[in-house]
């Protein structure tokens, strides 16, 4: 979990957006919430329809406005409620990550991971673990 | 855009959020927002008085955009979108912001933290509802009849089921009679039923059913259209014919297939397949003394991987009726495993040991061998549980295929464009939820198309099949969800990246005076929104998740 | 009788060739070669050869322990039983043990010309009757003595503290003076010819003695008047063994034990165990002695493991090795005795204690003894000692 | 009615687009009776004070090609911002940052380090650097001051026009003349090309949008009829406008992408991004094709925003 | 209630076949025993051959069945009897008392926080515990709590009445009381599922004595997230992670001391467990003692392909004579004998699992008197003309779905499910 001397020291909180699947991801989001699983509160959550909607415009569109971090989770490949969105969205993240590279921009900055709507818990680290990534990045200066 | 009038119920759920978020702050902070022109916290927004508030509020402030902060849209954005539309506002015109189960519940410790994250989720909230725009529920008459592809033992069984429930039904019929793959066969394992004492009253029952129009020797040609309204050409010898049905029921059924190469089927004359086998045994059997049966000829191989489920069961079926037939005849049956699953088949098998039929498991890398050049003489078979070679004296050999896809099935596929599967079978929607339904709306599947079946489990496929074509066929109508995607034609410059990207095909390119254009079917779009994400042009818009107004979430996440 | 025959009567055909019996057959355990359900395979694909000329045919200890947990209800020993019969008449039989003394008893006893002295060993102290309606069935008791040299069968003992509890319950049991081996080994490795005389001899002088009831001491006698008796002659008699009998007699508080304190583990003999389903007389009767702590060992009741050898055939290393780890599981248990019900499971473990010369014997000294003897032992000696 | 004035100006550009406007060939003479040229350094000899000494506003049109890589090219372009009516934005330079755009991926003192130091033509033993002023024997040297990033025209002054293209092909460039001489312009900020991209005029043929694998052009002779992209070569034409009448497309090479972005797209390297990684057919649960993917598509950022870098939404490398 | 269909047991089967009888527009009441629907399939981790979360599949369609307006759940309730016939059937259920007001609850889940009392979970395979006042799962459906008065220190010695005064809604009420409800309907469908086999009288096998021999479901519960411990495969004697484990088929099925039929799906469901301890902990090795290999299913074969390649399991055909305790290290050792070479060998390893048979529900002879139906031999419902009606039962109007009529897997107990709805469809709208 995230020490409380580590935040106060460089009192940097990172600022991160998440995109959630409706079916698999957002609904993990919740299990989190209905098992009371405690994480760090630093993530914005956007939900929509599968995966397979984000554009990496919305990416580098939540960079150029100060976004510290973006993290995109969908459903485990072969669960996808739209058959196979998720499959795109790895492709996609793999070469937009590439392409931020070469832009300079770390590459913890942008994350893809999938989480079942059962995985409350693996919602939960992957929240917590972002948060820690991005503030040992510190804060995204354009 | 007309001046947007915001109103925004911030919910205390009880301690739920009052407890960790400070609701009033909040409340006034959303006041703040711009078009925000009402903002109330109470208790319980879900419960009856919360919801009378909404209403009451909507009409009293001209409210056109609500948005409540609550829990979470999977299970009470429903409640709240139908409380919109009762109070006349256009329920997509509501947006949800969860501000419980991923804000107050999982940021318990952190009061500040937890205000200040849902005042930052509010305010994307609103900026996402200030661009919303209203949906019309396109509302799809659904016409009550439909159309069965396929006259086996499935086929009509779907097709009584839906007549019987008063509904219109075309039955297609590739050969000249109905009954399928039942016609050619002797007995049907379990009950030992003479198969037409099952098939011939069917086929009766469905012939002298006035709901049913049965069209034998027919082919479907073309399906155009969507659930509700599908324009089906069929083809009578020659003959063409039109006709509009509401849903259509996939029930071709298989084929065996025939081991050409394999033990020498083809050039020695005492070699069978099971199904020839059952003809043998319905005009009688000759002499044979010594009957070898050789299983998984064919399944269960790298080119065929699968299983072929029921054909265990036919050939332990056929050797008890050569048993039964002349008990003194020995059989022997070589297999890879014995799939006599569950308690009906489990105890046929224990019926066939008793009348002295002796099972031998063989393995893959050490297949039987046939002895004999125009006729087999005896089988080489390497008995794996005894690890010993054994030759058995062989007056007839059978050879258990599996049930193959029909070559056709390619076309049917393309022609109502739902997809197959790797092993060529029809690709079912989903195995659990929707096991007899496709991707695509209003076409169903059942029998030995989907699957290799035997007769109870294809018309339980079949009766499962007609329940989901009529419950659209009874409501009358379909309403999807208004989430469609929809193409600009003024930007769309007919690229076709989003074409393959569809996984229900509701993408296709058509020519629109000389130029090529994206057309998307709304009935058949689910709304994923994988081709809005990839059209280079931006000329694919997603309702309720355009482009502007996820921007404006994103933009507002930062002050 | 062909094989086919023995595959329906035993219902072998339902055989799922799944290995269970295999895995639980003490000589399967130690001998690679063999497995019970190989022996099978072979008669349900014909090989009847190789099933007959099998060397291994004879060394199913035909205890039971497989065809108890058979999931598919194949009477495993009932097969072997008949297979051997099968064998015998092409003149095939196992390899016997103590170069074949005890066959050439039995063997001897098919001769009507021999008289046996068999009852030399009844001193005047056991008093039995001429007439009655209980008769107690020595068994092969007496030519146990003659045929082990190098340590103390003690069957004899086991027939005489069988009269001598007899006697305290003030029961004199009548004791045939031409009474005869019951056959039970000549069945089990197939001579069902021998077996015949034996049983209709036995039959008729019992019949003669006008017996109502029989008490056995020796649970492979009991098996055989139980199981076999019935298909070859007809006898019907009230059939006990002696721990049966005691046990029910028992609380009539005719046995007054004085204390013994011991710890004592029981191995359950396979006839009185699987075969009959005697577990908890024998048990009752231990406990009821003052002082004594039974333990059960880890394999007990109808789990417990054969003593090794079966019908004097095929004892091998393999046997030894069982009743070896059999001896080291009751030692285990901390227990200062063995008790068993069975004459031979005693003479078996005794025997495996001895080094036989050829490999070193056995690191494990434990004491074994029949219930019979611990009971009599437990006796307030009012009565002869 | 008098003639229009009209003022080029070459900013940081390769001169490309001065070369264009002479490509109208005998349509210049229309030109030359069209309008009077009152500033164009590299064809006529007004200088700089001339302009400064015109009246606000009283440049009838602008044709400014070239982005701002230096503070005089700045103030240039304010200058004459504040004397003509009308500015365009005249070729991929000056409308999106174009080629020189891409030095954005490095800064000022990268640039000099290699320019005047790591080159291994130079000769600069005491590793001297410009600066912006500089005494020597003469006196006091002044230099613009060399900007760590490259920006298109509009993000210095106002934009009415923009003409894209590297360079602007022929026929816009008359359009443009024409409009501006019948006085019929389109809305203020319109960009002289088609609103669809360049596959709407594309003569080849469209199959199916699925690749297994990208060529780098000189690994593969396309067909001549199907659409390159499908045939696994990078062509930009999805998600650039059209108007060039696919001039790369006809000489068989794929499009570059230099008319820029569609009207609805704020980055046209994240839409062309999208679009490839989502026709791309292989699984991504294999590590070597996804790696193999990213392997294939040399320099992403490069092809991706090989002319509008400086307008990209992340329009530097964060240093 | 006109048109109106009754179903009895709200597991994956009769959630769909109500599901699908109220979207064709009839009115379907849901009679479930437990205190949510649900069922079996609640319990299980992930399903084969998909190994997507049972709960990703279940969630949706409880959600629309606990929302669709012509359902009425009737939860934490039993049918007592049922009268007439075809077109006519009265029947009267029990709703057990709550102990809780379903209109107030919010199910905030205060008052299971709150309360101090505990009792062994019944969701959890007992491997777990829950407290007095309890939701079975996370997820369940009516997310309304109930007392158990069994374990409640209210109800056993009248004081504690934590949950009362910790909830908000006031819904607690300690004198609610059994209600007898009347429901007519036209046509009954029964899917009250299997009950799973308990293995302790196969004593060679040890369970209950070893204990690290677990059953199958046990397992399902320790490899699930929300299971007793979060999802991490600890053995039961000393808690250890186990990195070598071992599955036996056929436990109760195939037997003649226990089941002779097959179960159709232990098969499946030990490689799919057998996986899962690969994904929890990659690099765990699971051997699989099976006679027949029954993967018959659509992509099932592939499954068990994959199964061997890439998650480290080993098939050996031969089914497992007993199991011994090493006392040393409490590790279960297996004696079998591997048909295929014909050697009789042991296997030690650290946690044993039996795949237990599926048996009809135990209260199945009560239900089957209450509707007057009949049993076939193994006590599942008879289906008179298997062949043609293998939905119905031996009484008209009564149907039968699901793992109630024979042990099956979801995908096929689903259709068998939608089979049953349009059979009662045909019913509803006046055919037999």
């Amino acid at each position: 979990m995230r020490n409380e001397t580590q935040v106060k020291k460089s009192g940097f909180e990172p600022k991160i957006l998440a995109f959630c699947c409706n079916w698999c991801s957002y609904a993990g989001a919740d299990l989190a919430g209905t098992s009371r699983i405690q994480y760090a509160p630093n993530v914005r959550v956007i939900r929509v329809m599968c995966s397979g909607r984000i554009d990496p415009t919305f990416i580098l569109r939540a960079f150029q406005v100060g976004v510290d971090g973006v993290l995109i989770l969908g459903c485990h490949p072969g669960d996808c409620h739209y058959i196979d969105g998720n499959y795109k969205t790895a492709r996609r993240i793999h070469m937009l990550k590439k392409m931020l590279s070469q832009l300079g921009i770390e590459d913890d900055r942008l994350r893809l991971d999938w989480v079942s709507a059962a995985e409350g818990k693996r919602f939960a680290s992957i929240i917590n673990d972002m948060t820690e990534r991005i503030r040992a990045l510190g804060p995204f200066v354009r | 855009m007309s001046d947007v009038r915001i109103g925004i119920f911030v919910c205390h759920c009880g301690k739920n959020i009052g407890g960790v978020i400070n609701v009033p702050e909040v409340t006034e902070y959303a006041k703040t927002l711009p078009d925000v022109v009402y903002a109330e916290h109470n208790l319980y927004t879900c419960s009856a008085e919360g919801i009378s508030s909404i209403r009451q509020k909507i009409s009293e402030h001209k409210l056109n955009r609500v948005v409540v902060a609550s829990c979470t849209p999977r299970t009470h954005e429903t409640l709240f979108r139908n409380a919109c539309e009762a109070a006349g506002l256009n329920k997509y015109l509501f947006e949800f912001v969860n501000i419980r189960d991923q804000c107050s519940w999982v940021h318990m410790q952190e009061p500040e933290k937890a205000t200040e994250k849902a005042r930052d989720l509010i305010r994307m909230g609103v900026a996402k509802a200030r661009l919303l725009e209203p949906l019309e529920e396109v509302e799809i008459r659904v016409t009550p009849s439909c159309l069965v592809i396929g006259g086996g033992v499935a086929g009509m069984s779907a097709a009584l089921n839906l007549a019987n429930q008063g509904f219109e039904v075309y039955l297609v019929e590739r050969d000249k009679e109905l009954g399928g793959l039942l016609l050619n066969l002797n007995r049907l394992f379990t009950i030992n039923g003479k198969a037409e004492e099952v098939i011939i009253p069917l086929i009766e029952r469905v012939k002298n059913h006035q709901k049913i129009k049965v069209h034998t020797s027919t082919e479907v040609k073309g399906v155009a259209g969507f659930i509700g309204n599908f324009d089906v050409t069929l083809d009578q010898k020659g003959e063409e014919r039109k006709i509009k049905v509401g849903t259509i029921i996939v029930a071709t059924g298989a084929e065996v297939l025939k081991p050409v190469g394999q033990y020498g089927y083809g050039d020695k004359s005492n070699i069978l397949t099971q199904l020839e086998l059952e003809e043998r045994l319905n005009k009688g059997m000759g002499d044979e003394q010594n009957i070898v049966m050789i299983n998984c000829v064919g399944a269960r191989i790298p080119e065929r991987p699968y299983c072929g489920r029921i054909c265990c069961m036919v050939a332990i079926k056929n050797a008890v009726l050569i048993k039964e037939n002349d008990p003194r005849a020995k059989v022997w049956v070589l297999h890879r495993d014995l799939m006599t699953y569950g308690t009906e088949f489990e105890k046929y098998y224990q019926k066939a040991m008793e009348k002295g039929i002796r099972f031998i498991r063989y393995s893959l890398d050490k297949p039987p061998e046939i002895v004999g050049n125009n006729k087999v003489k005896a089988v080489k078979v390497y008995h794996q549980l005894m690890g010993k070679e054994m030759v058995l004296p062989c007056d007839m050999l059978v050879l258990t295929t599996p049930l193959i896809p029909h070559e056709d099935n390619q076309d049917i596929s393309r022609m109502l464009r739902v997809s197959l599967s790797e092993h060529g079978f029809f690709l079912e929607a989903h195995l659990k939820l929707q096991p007899v339904e496709f991707a695509t709306d209003g076409i169903y599947i059942c029998g030995c198309a989907r699957w290799p079946t035997d007769v109870p489990e294809a018309i339980s496929q079949a009766c499962a099949a007609s329940a989901k074509a009529v419950i659209p066929m009874r409501r009358g109508y379909v309403r999807p969800e208004a989430i469609t995607a929809s193409v600009n034609e003024d930007k769309c410059s007919g690229c076709g990246t989003c074409v393959l990207l569809c996984p229900y095909n509701a993408i296709e390119l058509q020519s629109k005076d000389g130029k090529k254009l994206a057309h998307i079917t709304t009935a058949q779009c689910k709304g994923c929104g994988t081709c809005g994400a990839a059209c280079p042009s931006g000329a694919i818009s997603m309702n309720h998740f355009r482009d502007e107004e996820i921007l404006a979430q994103v933009e507002a996440l930062v002050i | 009788m062909t094989l086919e025959d023995i595959i329906k009567e035993t219902k072998t055909y339902y055989c799922l060739e799944c290995g269970k019996c295999s895995s639980l057959c003490p000589i399967s355990r130690h001998n690679p070669s063999y497995s019970p359900r190989l022996m099978l395979e072979k008669a349900l694909t014909g090989f009847e050869g190789d099933l007959i000329n099998d060397q291994e045919l004879f060394s199913c200890l035909t205890c039971y322990n497989c065809s108890l947990k058979c999931p598919a209800d194949v009477d495993y020993p009932l097969f072997m039983q008949k297979v051997r019969t099968l064998a015998f008449a092409q003149g095939r039989y196992g390899v016997p043990a103590d170069s074949g003394i005890l066959q050439s008893f039995m063997r001897l006893m098919l001769n009507p010309a021999i008289e046996q002295r068999r009852l030399e060993w009844l001193s005047d102290e056991y008093r039995i009757s001429e007439k009655g309606n209980i008769l107690f069935f020595v068994g092969c008791a007496p030519y146990f003595e003659f045929a082990f040299e190098d340590f103390e069968a003690g069957a004899l003992n086991i027939a005489k503290d069988s009269l001598k509890i007899l006697n305290t319950l003030g029961i004199e049991p009548m004791v045939l003076a031409d009474e005869k081996c019951c056959g039970h080994d000549l069945l089990w490795t197939g001579d069902v010819e021998s077996f015949r005389k034996l049983a209709e001899h036995n039959a008729r002088i019992i019949k003669e003695s006008g017996a109502k009831k029989i008490i056995f001491s020796c649970p492979e006698g009991y098996r055989t008047f139980k199981f076999d008796y019935p298909h070859y002659v007809d006898l019907d008699c009230e059939l006990q063994h002696i721990t049966e009998f005691l046990a029910e007699n028992m609380g009539k508080g005719m046995l007054d034990f004085k204390e013994v304190k011991k710890k004592v583990t029981y191995q359950d003999p396979c006839r009185l165990g699987r075969h009959l389903g005697v577990y908890e007389q024998p048990r009752k009767l231990i406990e009821a002695i003052p002082g004594i702590e039974l333990i059960e060992m880890e394999h007990t009741r109808d789990e417990s493991i054969c003593c090794g050898t079966s019908a004097w055939t095929n004892c091998d290393a393999y046997s030894k090795q069982i009743r070896t780890e059999r001896l080291l599981e009751a030692k285990a248990t901390g227990a200062e005795m063995l008790i068993t019900a069975c004459p031979k499971c005693q003479i078996h473990f005794r025997c495996a204690m001895v080094s036989k010369g050829e490999e070193k014997g056995p690191d494990v000294e434990m004491d074994v003894m029949d219930i019979v003897n611990l009971v009599a032992s437990a006796l307030e000696d009012n009565g002869s000692e | 009615m008098a003639k229009l004035k009209l003022a080029c100006y070459w900013a940081a550009s390769c001169g490309g687009c001065d070369v264009a406007i002479l490509d109208l060939n005998e349509r210049i003479l229309q030109v030359a009776d069209l309008a009077d040229i009152v500033f164009w350094p590299i064809a006529v000899d007004f200088k700089h004070h001339d302009v400064e000494a015109m009246p606000d506003k009283s440049i009838d049109f602008c044709l400014f090609n070239g982005a701002v890589r230096n503070s005089e090219q700045e103030e240039i372009a304010r200058l004459l911002r504040d004397k003509s009516k009308i500015m365009v934005a005249f070729g991929s330079c000056a409308h999106l940052g174009g080629i020189p755009g891409l030095a954005n991926f490095n800064n000022r003192t990268q640039i000099f380090e290699r320019a005047y130091l790591e080159a291994q033509s130079n000769d600069n033993p005491d590793k001297t650097l410009p600066q912006t002023s500089s005494k020597v024997s003469e006196g006091e040297l002044e230099l613009p001051e060399f900007y760590d990033t490259v920006k298109a025209l509009n993000q210095v002054v106002g934009v009415d026009y923009y003409v894209p293209g590297c360079p602007p092909p022929v026929p816009i460039i008359s359009k443009v003349i024409d409009a501006i001489a019948s006085q019929k312009l389109p809305p203020k900020g319109s960009v002289f090309a088609s609103d669809k991209s360049l596959c709407d005029e594309c003569p080849r043929t469209k199959g199916e949008k699925k690749i297994k694998k990208l060529y780098r052009p000189h690994e593969i002779i396309p067909d001549p009829e199907q659409c390159l992209l499908e045939q696994g070569i990078l062509c930009m034409g999805p998600a650039t406008r059209g108007g060039c009448g696919a001039l790369c497309i006809k000489a068989n090479m794929p499009c570059r992408g230099c008319f820029g972005p569609l009207p609805s797209v704020s980055d046209q390297g994240a839409k062309m991004l999208s679009a490839l990684a989502s026709i791309y057919d292989i699984d991504i649960k294999d590590e070597v094709a996804m790696a193999q993917m990213v392997e294939e598509v040399v320099d992403i950022a490069g092809s991706f925003y090989r002319f509008c870098l400086p307008t990209a939404l992340i329009n530097r490398r964060r240093m | 209630m006109n048109n109106s269909v009754l179903i009895i047991g709200g597991g994956i089967a009769g959630i769909q076949a109500a599901i699908d009888s109220a979207n064709m527009g009839f009115q379907v009441c849901l009679v479930e025993k437990s205190p949510s629907i649900g069922g079996r399939m609640a319990q299980l981790d992930k399903t084969f051959p998909t190994n997507d979360c049972a709960m990703c599949i279940l969630a949706p369609k409880m959600i629309e069945a606990g929302q669709h307006a012509n359902i009425k759940l009737l939860t934490y309730s039993e049918v007592l009897s049922v009268e007439g016939e075809v077109g006519k059937f009265k029947a009267k259920i029990k709703k057990k008392a709550r102990s809780v007001d379903e209109e107030k609850c919010t199910g905030c889940g205060i008052c299971i926080e709150k309360c101090p009392w505990k009792a062994d979970s019944e969701f959890d395979a007992g491997m777990g515990k829950r407290k007095a006042i309890y939701v079975p799962f996370p997820q369940a459906i009516p997310n309304v709590p109930v007392i158990d008065r069994e374990h409640c220190a209210y109800f056993l010695k009248g004081k504690c009445r934590a949950c009362e005064r910790f909830c908000e809604a006031g819904a607690i009420n300690y004198d609610q009381e059994d209600e007898i409800i009347e429901v007519e309907a036209k046509a009954i469908i029964l899917a009250t599922g299997f009950d799973l086999y308990d293995p302790t009288p196969l004593r060679e096998y040890g369970y209950g004595r070893i204990q690290n021999v677990i059953t199958a479901m046990e397992y399902e519960r320790l490899s699930s997230a929300s299971g007793p411990t979060a999802g991490e495969l600890k053995r039961p004697s000393d808690g250890k992670i186990v990195s070598d484990i071992a599955f036996i088929q056929c436990v109760g099925s195939r037997d003649v001391r226990s089941n002779r039929y097959c179960s159709s799906v232990c098969c499946m469901y030990g490689t799919k467990e057998a996986i899962l301890a690969y994904e929890h902990r990659p690099g765990t090795k699971s051997t699989i003692f099976y006679i027949d290999l029954r993967a018959v299913g659509k992509r099932f074969q592939e499954y068990i392909q994959r199964a061997e390649d890439e998650y480290n399991i080993t098939y050996i055909r031969g089914r497992p004579g007993n199991i011994e305790l090493n006392r040393r290290n409490q590790n279960p050792t297996i004696w079998y004998e591997d048909t295929t070479t014909g050697e009789t060998k042991s296997l030690e390893v650290e946690l044993a699992i039996l795949c237990q048979a599926l048996i009809p529900p135990r209260d199945i002879q009560k239900t089957a008197s209450i509707l007057s139906i009949e049993l076939d031999e193994y006590g599942f419902v008879k289906t008179p003309d298997g062949l043609s009606h293998p939905v119905d039962t031996t009484r008209a109007g009564i149907l039968a779905c699901g793992c109630v009529h024979s042990p099956k897997d979801i995908p096929d107990s689903v259709v068998q499910a939608s089979a049953a709805a349009a059979r009662a469809a045909e019913i509803l709208s006046g055919g037999t």
